[in-house]
């Protein structure tokens, strides 16, 4: 067990959202680097495009945890595990809820101005990984590269 | 600021400004005021998100359903003044051009 | 182990401290029953008196743990448990570090305006519970009650 | 905010403004700000804490060093504006008398 890691276990619930969002949304800024602890009092800075990223995509996976997963369960509790280094953040959440398949959910139509279905695919499109593994309890992994890799794909060119 | 939205009616238009979070937890609180808007048909609607910090997909379904029932009952829906997260949202759901950020 | 408990492991040093102060910041907001969770961007409410004394006699504890107890330590972690209820808020810290005697230290003596030694005095000013139990590992119990009592203390007066 | 300070020197005056929390992380960046003050002799330092949001015993520690610092060179200190949670802490310390507040 790495002993960086920043593990946290609390209530499945949305009441207790904001301990688990708070928690990744300050790891975050361990990842740029910040100096942390610093800041309490002041304005909360989700304006970095990568804590945008890391807290929007993972507040839609809680959500949808506390809401589908664990609905009707007793005194539910969540895991995190938070690993946050230079290069990025991992962000692993194991629930003792319902199971499901996420490949089931598709991508919602855009174009059609949806009302709903936008929780997953929020996620999928902010993030470099967005797993899951059917439990229980089940496990979601979410993770963020911090600097995108900026070498071009390599393309196979063919002649006709 | 969990959430905080005020309703201003100047002729045929009005306002509704919305600021702080509107989520899963605090969407709800807007519905009845979209649910009177719809209701009396208002001609156009003016949505300032300029003071609004996070927005999450129940929070964009709330402003999308906005969005269709005045339309559908004849009405325009203008929306402005996104910035920061929930402009990076409304982005990635391809909602800047529909409500003409 | 209640289930409504919430805890978290996490490196033990500065750099790490909001993580620790901002979960039992929002911890408070429970105890208030805010809904939680519904504020992330906006500024940082510590105004109540409540949340002032718990965020600030935590932090001062924090501090010395991770500046005197866990100094020179490779990879201290800390662990906190915080049970959150309308009657208040207790916050177990545990760290493996050095142990010390807090009977040892002194209150400050205020009108000598003091540049140090007064962290555990308002630790123990702000907090009805201030328990430490050496270790390893070492526990810190800080706890505090919501609703002071209102019953004034019962005073036996004697005719002399 | 971290911390966010600024000197501003006016005749005799020095207006010192510390915003943000002034804590163990934050304080030592005051330290070269309180020298020069104190080498300078500066005859009155006004240290405005309207901004402050939060304070602890390090931070305390500094605003301390600075009063007897100055004071010991023959300069005067004054302290305003404190509120909220640095507010409380100063009464606890019974410093408020000290400094005014
Ligand atoms: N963690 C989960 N456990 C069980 N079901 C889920 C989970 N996440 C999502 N789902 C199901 O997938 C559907 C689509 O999810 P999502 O894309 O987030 O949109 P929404 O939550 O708005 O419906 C949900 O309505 C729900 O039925
Ligand atoms: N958790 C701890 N482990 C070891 N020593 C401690 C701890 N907390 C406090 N101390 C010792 O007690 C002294 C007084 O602590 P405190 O009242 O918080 O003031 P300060 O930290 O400003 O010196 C510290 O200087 C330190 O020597």
């Amino acid at each position: 067990m790495d002993p960086r890691t920043i593990r946290m276990t609390a209530p499945c619930s949305l009441r207790h959202r904001a301990l688990a969002v708070r928690l990744v949304a300050e790891a975050c800024r361990l990842v740029r680097g910040e100096r942390s602890g610093d800041d309490l009092a002041a304005g909360y800075d989700v304006r970095d495009p990568f804590d945008v990223a890391v807290v929007s995509a993972f507040a839609e996976i809680y959500n949808n945890v506390a809401l589908h997963a664990c609905a009707g369960l007793v005194d539910p509790q969540i895991e995190l595990a938070i690993a946050a280094t230079p290069d990025g953040i991992t962000v692993e959440m194991t629930d003792p809820g319902r199971r499901f398949d996420p490949e089931s959910v598709r991508s919602p139509d855009l174009d059609a101005l949806p009302e709903g279905g936008m929780g997953l695919h929020i996620a999928r499109a902010m993030l470099d990984v967005v797993d899951y593994e059917p439990g229980p309890p089940n496990l979601w992994r979410l993770s963020k590269r911090r600097v995108a890799a900026v070498d071009p794909p390599v393309v196979a060119t063919r002649t006709a | 600021m969990p959430i905080d939205f005020a309703r201003a009616d100047q002729g045929d238009t009005t306002n509704l400004r919305i600021a702080g979070t509107l989520d899963v937890l605090t969407a709800p609180g807007l519905a009845s005021t979209i649910e009177q808007i719809v209701e009396e048909r208002r001609p156009k609607v003016v949505v300032d998100l300029s003071g609004l910090d996070l927005i999450d997909s129940s929070g964009v379904a709330a402003l999308v359903a906005l969005y269709k029932r005045v339309r559908a009952v004849g009405g325009q829906v203008q929306v402005t003044g996104a910035r920061d997260q929930p402009l990076a949202i409304f982005k990635l759901l391809r909602m800047d051009k529909v409500f003409l950020l």
